[in-house]
């Protein structure tokens, strides 16, 4: 099989495309398409993306990286994990304070508020988005803590104490 | 950033609605024939019934609004996940037995050819396609 | 489909107004010079006083809105009806004394030579004209 | 008609924003290259949470609304004082416990080598900064 390509090459591996003349290597993780390759299945230029923006994924020819999305500190949002040139910033919730979704239906990418946690809640770990609709109250409590109606409560320190279903799931006492 | 709306389909040779100079529609997408830079718009009208929150009768505290979202979305071969270029996105909580409100975007973007542009909505059933001067998606070379 | 809404007459000279290529405004009508893709934008700003729907003290069940509506019409000589190019409405029922709001439309049409296009508002006295940066319409060949 | 309002500050590199063909943008102005016409646009989205406006539990009569503000403005150095080319108003009453929504503005204007333009806004603490798909302002030449 004649081929003007020089050695085989002929983009049919999910790792080279055709960019322009050649089949080029695609771009990793963290970098945009500066210059195709000049030759044959060669590796193209790629550069690291500037600081504010990523690219997640690899093997692209990509020119341009994507900017970082910015929390909004007006919603009292935190970034949980700064942008980096492989990931976007990730939004959230300080400890103690929970996602409160700012329109109906909560979904994966709406706009959301943090509101702080009522009577004390204390939360273990900063939450994530939660898409269970439970969106208006803390889920998660310390060690020592049970969650009831919206709240944590600490765990009766004895048997006698009262002790609903929720409680003794995390508390342990049987009723 | 994927964004997982719905898109609409576009009827884009009746009426008001032409593609030339190789501007192809095809399956949800106009396609761009060559690179350059793009003026890309689109307007959607919404229309709905008043939801809980614009019931003011029954006022536990202050409601959360619904949302309407319009999204143009851009789905280009140099890399495997689509980019959101324009969103539209307004929240709603009319107190009237009915509402209808259009949102409208356009800007200049710099495309490459082969490039897949296609209008995502937060919910079709909202979207008016009851005429086409209210609700339309287009794209042109400068 | 003729709509009955008045048209809005519009300064074509003063200010920030003004026509060139040969593109003419003649009696509420912009008259398009030559044939070619044209991109044809109004804004119109709106305002009121709080009309019945928005009046929450006698709420009898939930109020039928008030509406604006903004409409760029096309009237030429191959076809003896006006037809609507571009429709903005949207409902109103504001709690507020008083209300304000803006409607965009901007979109590209294939036009003839003499092809004239105005601007008609469902009702002129919501119309602010008090300001050109406020409220406007233009078109320009691509 | 000076405003008084803020302008607003705009990356002009990274993600979407670009600028070229001698385009420059500094300190939170587009400054125009060459004397022609241009299409100047921008949609900045606001969010607000609910002002007393909304609150219906406490009717006094009916209230008077916020505003949200959008204003392009243009500085020459033909003219001492800045001129408002675009301006987007909307009343905002809203009964939601928060709200958020869009202003576009766009329209083709003559503009002189050096013109600068920026986008003023009624309220910079409302203004939703967090995607550049939400907010953006541009021009080109046509």
């Amino acid at each position: 099989q004649g081929s003007t390509l020089g050695p085989r090459c002929d983009c049919a591996s999910d790792s080279q495309k055709r960019y322009g003349q050649f089949c080029c290597r695609g771009c990793p993780v963290g970098h945009y398409l500066k210059a195709y390759c000049t030759e044959p299945c060669g590796n193209s230029t790629c550069i690291p993306c500037p600081q504010g923006t990523f690219l997640a994924r690899e093997n692209h020819s990509q020119t341009r990286c994507i900017r970082c999305q910015t929390c909004d500190e007006e919603a009292s949002q935190v970034a949980l994990e700064n942008c980096s040139a492989v990931a976007d910033t990730q939004c959230g919730c300080e400890l103690g304070w929970f996602m409160d979704c700012l329109a109906k239906p909560c979904r994966e990418n709406s706009p959301f508020r943090c509101l702080q946690c009522k009577n004390y809640e204390v939360l273990s770990s900063p939450t994530q988005l939660p898409f269970s609709g439970r969106d208006n109250r803390c889920v998660h409590c310390l060690p020592g803590f049970y969650e009831h109606g919206g709240s944590c409560m600490s765990c009766p320190t004895s048997v006698f104490g009262n002790c609903p279903e929720p409680c003794a799931a995390i508390c342990g006492w049987r009723q | 950033q994927k964004n997982q709306f719905p898109a609409l389909h576009w009827e884009h040779e009746l009426g008001l609605a032409f593609t030339k100079n190789r501007m192809n529609y095809t399956n949800k997408f106009l396609v761009i024939p060559e690179m350059g830079d793009y003026f890309v718009y689109t307007q959607i009208t919404f229309r709905g019934t008043t939801s809980e929150c614009g019931d003011i009768s029954q006022r536990k505290g202050q409601n959360k609004p619904d949302s309407i979202v319009v999204v143009i979305t851009k789905v280009t071969d140099s890399y495997p996940e689509p980019s959101q270029l324009l969103t539209g996105t307004k929240s709603v909580c009319e107190i009237s037995s009915n509402w209808f409100q259009p949102l409208y975007l356009g800007a200049m973007f710099s495309l490459q050819e082969g490039d897949k542009l296609m209008v995502n909505v937060s919910d079709i059933s909202l979207v008016d396609y009851t005429k086409e001067d209210k609700t339309f998606f287009g794209a042109f070379l400068l």
